[in-house]
């Protein structure tokens, strides 16, 4: 007959020996591998406010909000923390080169208040020089401008946001003709208006 | 015209209709695409997925097909972050956007210059619209025509004649339009 | 008072309560147990009874069967005991937000000292989760 | 004068060392186990925690019995550790008898346990119970045989004192064969009376109590554990007076104390934690069978002198 | 002794998920079992239409966790069944993986458990210290220890690094000889031989009858495993072997799983050695109406699962099939008849979980309890030590 | 047998039974089947093919219930789909249960969730679903409908 109690004194002598496998965590922090899918954390610079990230998410755990009634309409996007599930989805799918949203190392996440379980950041948001809707965040038209290249020229909304933010045009300089006629093509116009002033004035 | 909606009548998917073939699904783009169509709430009697908004697919189809003007050198396309978004060279420049590539993010959008795609005509969560094969010819017609306020939908029968600005897509949408001309299919 | 509380801080055991979870949360918390964590150097143990329990670990996205186990074995709990929430379904649901057998989130059922988010949380959160949640509880000593 | 005894040997020094010993035994499994195990004031914490916390009384208990249990089982390990002080240290002369008194202390604390479990009304308690009674009735035939054993040596004294002394005389009872078997006996029977594995069927799982003590909270839970941490202390402490002549105080033989007791604490530890559980009627079996028949041998052999 | 009904669960501290079984015990024999089951469901199914199908994978990885990656297999392959596509031979291989990587440490959370029920809290201890290497290379691969978000329809969301793939060779390799001297602890153990031999016994025809899975059908002669029968992901295209073994009874099921492990081991190292370059993804563009089937082998046994798509990019309906759901109900034919401090171990020697199950009790039991789930844990724990004495083993 | 002469046997065997044929690839084969011909054909593929069965999916189709009983036979790596369309107004098949234990469970979980009846099942007791769940309610149903005014749907802070 073999000996199996010996075999387990031999492993439990070696235990008391080796010393404990336990790791140093709290006293000394835990450092996760690299690939570790932490809290995802917002980049103001880079995210342009598309959205995607929202939509993709399987969990819903990020939503947004417009503020437009102010002279400097915001859209604020929230992550929330207590319903991500830390998938990576909307790293993946943000279209800012998956820089806008990243998921960071962090695990250490825990809080005590439901309310406080968000994050968010604030985009400035372009509305529509017509009828005021929101058309999306003006890093977002840049964006496009920027992926497009000379095709923005074809786009008013498209090259009058990007000369804005080269600093050609004022920032504020709105238009407040409202002729529904050519000079109104040459706006910053959501699709819906586009549409309308491409149908009114052929 | 491989959008989803119409694979689906196609026969591709083992829900033939047993009647009712004979009416077709109409909308009218002047009306409903010009009208406030955020604030309408239209119900569906799509089956599949209940919560589903049938109409959307069948906007982007008719836009798609009729508001697009089909660019040499589509903005939209090359904007697209996914590569979602394809101009099928074979059916005519037609747009198909690829919904398991789309991430909504509405860069398309933007770039048209003309504003073909509303945003919320490019959803994350497809919505798909089987023109309701199988309750055309029932007492109750597809929720959705009962549904608009603007009267934008209802059915025709199909073996009339097109009147002038109407254009049949596919083989259950006709689709009326006065301000985009497109030669009769 | 104040001594014992400061000894329920020091000696916390924990009874671990499923709710319908995907086993991920529960068995990172049986991980806390075993060699690599050992939460017995925090003077926590597992406890077999909801009586001898002090903090109620809650998993899972409290399923409509499993609610009414949850209630009656809150009550139970000799008191004070901490409620902790680990997981994302045990906070809002997570993913199973819409799911038609999770009406309600942990915290609308019964009130949470804690909240440790993760899906699963790794070993090393929930155990610093509770020594937050211990170093929090001091504060207010 | 007896209440500070009691006060000062029964319950601080007792309790102290129980803690302690609880502790180490903690903290060797752990360490088995490849874990660190609990920080050093860990057995204390559990216990003022305990007292702290709400003690819920059940809704179908006997109120009276379900608090007075633990009291009466701590009560009477606080008299048989002082009782063993006393005799140990000489402190007043042990009266005729007291070994008795001291076997008889020693099986209250199960007896409470019992107690307490039936009048808790929850029907594991009940089970856990008529397990430690059943348990009770195995393991003590062959704790008195073996205790018979000491009592023989030392000419049929029932002086735990007079133990004692004739043990500083002649040598500790455990250089005899029949002293060994007899501890032998002994050490089973106290792993069964501190309810540690392999004999802990009337309780749960290994570190945490249950069965009889399911519906314990609060205070009593304190009690009860505080009264298992002491008897952790007290059961082998009897033992080293019986068989290994109790603890001396007097300079090198401090550490020799201490050694002995250590040496005690670890084989319980170590049986405990190298063997799964007993079940009842297998450990009544093993108590009445081979257990018994060694004490038997032991006393015998004691007979004979040897 | 009359009958009485032993309620197991539906929360008892060491089983992590809420179950509830009643026995009906006529003294110590088991009469009848009732197996209850929905503290767990969530209605997955029911999600997983509302999600797009790119959200579903996450959706059903979280049916459960400990094979969260068989689920998404077999639905990312119901999926590629509906287009017809093959995914790209570098994804292949990274599936197979992490599916491999998760059978071993499920088998050792297993095994770890079992130790439990049996008594042995130190191996519970050991296992369980083992399988951190496995989870630690998890979270290396694919970010996460468990729940490894690496499916998505048509291939996987995370690609290998080349620098990797030393460091986890090593770490798998550390675990071998410890779980060498575990298997020689335990297939040798003349103990363990009386205490799960012969007990639990599911024939091949009850396994053939009961539909069982997996290592519960392997045990009993049944060789069934998609791995082999319907070769997918990267099986069959490195050396491995079926194990199989006769008796059916809780031993043989031990042995399998321990044995499967080191097939696993072999599988994984093959595959991250030989791990083809190329896409790891087919960017699928639509998935066209109608339905497909895929089965994946999950450490239990197969998960399969049906989807039907209606043209959208969310499934009209999906269907899941755990594998413990057709292999719990054989605990009818195996407690039966058996002694209670047998029942866990048989329980437990399934493998039960009821997470995918219950995408399936309060039920109250008007019998008295007189046991609970604890109490047959520990009679389990007697009866090992039971067998132990008439071996003579202290 | 070879997958050709396995599926002209079933052809040959059930020609009256079956409504339509579809071999959509090597490995899968759905065969929609009379209802009242059901217990036949599935004791015939279980029994004297040696099939697995694997499970059966219930599916709530605009027109009908259907439910899919799947059957793998693994010496050909085929996996067979037995499909019936059962009346949506009153959904009943007769139960397989007799036949092999494996479709017990599947059965009862059907039979709540999709609310179908199965004739000749031993036990249709709830399986799944909380006490409180009403009668008639059906999750899988398309047309379910939020019944508990309680629930929160959103993240409840
Ligand atoms: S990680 Fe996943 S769940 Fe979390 S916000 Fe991103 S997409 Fe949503
Ligand atoms: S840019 Fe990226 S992070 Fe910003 S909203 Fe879009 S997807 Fe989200
Ligand atoms: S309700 Fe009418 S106008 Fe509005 S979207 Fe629907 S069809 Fe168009
Ligand atoms: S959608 Fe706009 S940009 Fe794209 S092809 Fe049509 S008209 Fe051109
Ligand atoms: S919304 Fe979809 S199709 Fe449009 S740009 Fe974004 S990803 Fe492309
Ligand atoms: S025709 Fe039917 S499916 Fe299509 S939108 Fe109208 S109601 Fe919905
Ligand atoms: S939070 Fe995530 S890991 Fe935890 S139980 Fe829920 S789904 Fe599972
Ligand atoms: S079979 Fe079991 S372990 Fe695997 S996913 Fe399902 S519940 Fe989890």
């Amino acid at each position: 007959m073999k000996l199996p109690k010996i075999r387990e004194l031999i492993e439990a002598i070696k235990a008391l020996i080796v010393g404990p496998y336990t790791s140093k965590f709290p006293f000394k922090p835990h450092e996760p591998y690299p690939s570790f899918r932490g809290q995802p954390v917002y980049n103001p610079d880079k995210c342009v406010g598309c959205l995607a990230c929202e939509e993709v998410c399987p969990a819903d755990a990020i939503g947004h909000e417009d503020i437009t009634d102010s002279l400097n309409p915001k859209r604020k996007i929230i992550h929330y923390t207590d319903t991500c599930i830390f998938c990576g989805c909307c790293e993946a799918a943000c279209i800012a080169d998956n820089e806008g949203i990243k998921l960071s190392n962090e695990f250490d996440l825990a809080f005590f208040d439901r309310k406080t379980a968000e994050e968010s950041i604030e985009k400035d948001l372009q509305l529509c020089e017509i009828c005021g809707a929101v058309i999306a965040c003006k890093d977002h038209l840049k964006w496009i401008a920027e992926k497009i290249g000379e095709l923005t020229y074809s786009n008013p909304t498209l090259y009058q946001s990007r000369l804005k933010s080269l600093g050609i045009i004022d920032e504020n300089i709105t238009s407040v003709l409202k002729d529904h006629g050519r000079s109104d093509r040459v706006k910053i116009l959501c699709a819906r208006c586009r549409r309308e002033t491409t149908l009114t004035t052929v | 015209m491989d959008t989803s909606a119409e694979q689906l009548h196609q026969g591709k998917f083992n829900i033939k209709s047993e009647k009712g073939d004979e009416t077709r699904l109409f909308i009218d783009l002047d009306v409903c695409a010009g009208g406030e169509c955020k604030e309408c709430v239209i119900q569906c009697s799509y089956n599949y997925h209940p919560e589903n908004n049938g109409i959307i697919s069948v906007a982007e189809l008719a836009t798609y097909y009729l508001v697009c003007r089909k660019c040499e050198d589509p903005q939209c396309v090359k904007s697209c972050p996914q590569d979602a978004l394809e101009q099928q060279k074979e059916k005519d420049n037609l747009l198909i956007r690829h919904n398991m590539l789309c991430i909504s993010c509405k860069t398309c959008s933007h770039a048209c210059p003309y504003g073909t795609i509303y945003p919320e005509n490019v959803p994350y969560i497809v919505h798909n619209c089987d023109f309701c094969l199988d309750r055309r010819d029932k007492k109750d017609e597809p929720l959705c025509i009962k549904s608009c306020p603007y009267g934008a939908l209802s059915l025709k029968p199909k073996d009339i004649e097109l009147p002038e600005n109407t254009y049949l897509a596919g083989d259950n949408l006709i689709i009326h339009s006065t301000h985009w001309e497109r030669e009769k299919a | 008072m104040k001594l014992t509380l400061r000894a329920l801080l020091k000696s916390p055991w924990v009874f671990h309560l499923s709710t319908g979870s995907c086993n991920n949360c529960d068995i990172e918390i049986l991980d806390c147990l075993t060699p690599r964590f050992d939460i017995e150097r925090f003077g926590m143990l597992l406890a077999p009874s909801i009586k001898h329990a002090d903090i109620l670990l809650v998993t899972g996205s409290c399923n409509r069967k499993s609610v009414i186990r949850l209630k009656r074995l809150y009550e139970q709990a000799p008191k004070p005991c901490l409620v902790v929430a680990i997981g994302e379904c045990s906070m809002s649901r997570g993913i199973f937000i819409h799911s038609y057998n999770c009406p309600l989130p942990l915290d609308k059922i019964i009130p949470v000292d804690a909240y440790i988010p993760g899906c699963p949380p790794k070993p090393e959160a929930i155990i610093s989760g509770a020594v937050k949640l211990i170093q929090k509880i001091k504060g207010t000593l | 004068m007896t209440i500070v005894y009691l006060i000062i040997y029964g319950f601080l020094l007792t309790a102290v060392l129980g803690l302690i010993a609880a502790w180490i035994d903690r903290k060797i499994t752990a360490r088995i186990h490849y874990r660190v195990g609990p920080p050093f004031f860990q057995p204390l914490i559990d216990i003022i925690k305990l007292v702290g916390k709400e003690t819920l009384i059940p809704k179908g208990a006997s109120r009276a019995m379900f608090i007075s249990a633990p009291v009466i089982g701590f009560a009477s390990v606080v008299m048989v550790s002082a009782l063993l002080w006393g005799s140990n240290n000489n402190l007043f002369s042990s009266f005729l008898g007291d070994i008795i008194v001291v076997l008889y202390l020693l099986s209250i604390p199960s007896i409470s346990i019992m107690l307490g479990g039936f009048a808790s009304g929850n029907p594991l308690a009940r089970i856990g119970s008529s397990r430690e009674m059943k348990l009770l009735l195995g393991y003590e035939l062959p704790f008195v045989l073996a205790i018979l054993v000491p009592v023989i040596k030392s000419g049929f004294s029932l002086k735990l004192g007079e133990i004692i002394s004739f043990q500083a005389q002649n040598g500790a009872f455990a250089t005899y064969a029949s002293g060994i078997l007899a501890l032998i006996v002994c050490i089973l029977c106290i792993q069964a009376k501190l309810g540690l594995v392999p004999f802990d069927c009337p309780e749960a799982e290994t570190e945490i109590i249950s069965g009889p003590m399911v519906e314990y909270s609060g205070t009593g839970l304190a009690i009860f554990r505080l009264m298992k941490n002491m008897l952790l202390f007290t059961l082998p402490f009897f033992l080293i007076i019986l068989f290994l002549g109790g603890f001396k105080f007097s300079g090198i033989t401090i550490l020799y104390s201490v050694l002995k007791y250590i040496a005690f604490l670890l084989v319980i530890t170590v049986i405990r934690n190298t063997n799964p559980r007993l079940r009842i009627d297998q450990a009544m079996k093993f108590f009445w069978g081979p257990t018994t028949g060694i004490a038997v041998i032991a006393v015998v052999l004691a007979l004979l002198g040897k | 002794m009359a009958k009485s009904v032993i309620p197991i669960g539906p929360y008892h501290p060491l089983q992590e998920e809420p179950e509830f079984f009643t026995l009906t015990v006529d003294g110590e024999t088991v009469v009848d079992i009732d197996i209850q089951i929905g503290y767990n469901h969530r209605g997955i199914e029911k999600l997983s239409e509302r999600k797009t199908f790119d959200q579903s994978t996450f959706v059903i990885e979280r049916i459960c966790g400990i094979c969260s990656t068989n689920h998404p297999f077999a639905y990312t392959r119901a999926v590629e069944d509906i287009i017809q596509v093959e995914v790209p031979e570098r994804a292949k291989y990274i599936r197979t993986i992490i599916a491999e990587g998760e059978r071993i440490h499920s088998h050792l959370l297993w095994l770890g458990l079992a130790g439990h029920f049996l008594g042995y809290n130190t191996v519970y201890m050991w296992v369980w210290k083992l399988r951190e290497e496995i989870l630690d290379v998890m979270e290396i691969l694919s970010g996460n220890r468990n729940s490894y978000a690496m499916f998505k329809p048509g291939g996987v969301r995370r690609d290998i690094n080349a620098e990797d793939i030393p460091l986890v060779i090593k770490k798998i390799d550390s675990i071998i000889p410890t779980l060498t001297r575990l298997k020689k602890a335990i297939i040798d153990d003349p103990v363990l031989h009386a205490r799960l031999k012969g007990i639990g016994i599911l024939t091949k025809q009850e396994a053939i009858d009961y539909c069982a899975l997996g290592p519960t059908s392997r045990a009993s002669g049944v060789a069934r495993d998609v791995r082999k029968d319907a070769p997918y992901g990267a099986y069959d295209r490195v050396e491995w072997d079926m194990i199989v073994t006769e008796n059916g009874d809780v031993f043989d099921k031990v042995v399998v799983r321990i044995l499967e492990m080191y097939e696993s081991i072999k599988i994984v190292k093959t595959c991250l050695q030989n791990l083809p370059d190329g896409e790891i993804d087919l960017n699928i563009k639509d998935i066209p109406p109608g339905e497909g089937i895929g089965a994946a082998e999950a450490p239990r046994g197969e998960t399969f699962h049906y989807v039907r798509s209606d043209g959208t990019n969310r499934p009209a309906r999906h269907k899941v099939r755990a594998p413990t759901f057709m292999n719990l109900p054989t605990c009818k034919t195996t407690v039966i008849g058996e002694t209670v401090s047998d029942a866990t171990i048989i329980l437990a020697g399934v493998d039960p979980c009821y997470c995918c199950t219950e995408r399936m009790a309060v039920r109250s039991i008007k019998g008295k309890k007189l046991y609970n789930g604890q109490d047959l844990i520990r009679l389990s724990q007697e009866k090992t030590e039971t067998i132990k004495k008439k071996m003579g083993i202290k | 047998m070879t997958r050709e002469e396995l599926l002209k046997d079933i052809k040959d065997r059930f020609k009256d039974d079956i409504i339509d044929f579809i071999d959509t690839s090597p490995t899968r084969v759905y065969i929609e089947i009379k209802p009242e011909s059901l217990v036949k054909a599935a004791t015939y593929i279980f029994k004297d093919l040696e099939a697995r069965f694997n499970i059966a999916s219930g599916v709530d189709t605009p027109s009908n219930i259907e439910i899919l009983y799947h059957f793998s036979i693994e010496y050909l790596n085929v996996l067979i789909s037995l499909r019936v369309k059962l009346d949506k107004k009153k959904p009943a098949v007769a139960s397989l249960t007799p036949v092999f234990k494996g479709a017990n469970w599947i059965e009862r979980e059907m039979h709540e969730l999709l609310g179908i009846d199965f004739i000749g099942h031993p036990d249709l007791s709830r399986l799944l679903l909380a006490d409180e769940w009403p009668e008639g309610v059906y999750p899988l149903r398309k047309d379910y409908k939020e019944w508990d005014k309680k629930a929160i749907r959103d993240r409840g802070v």
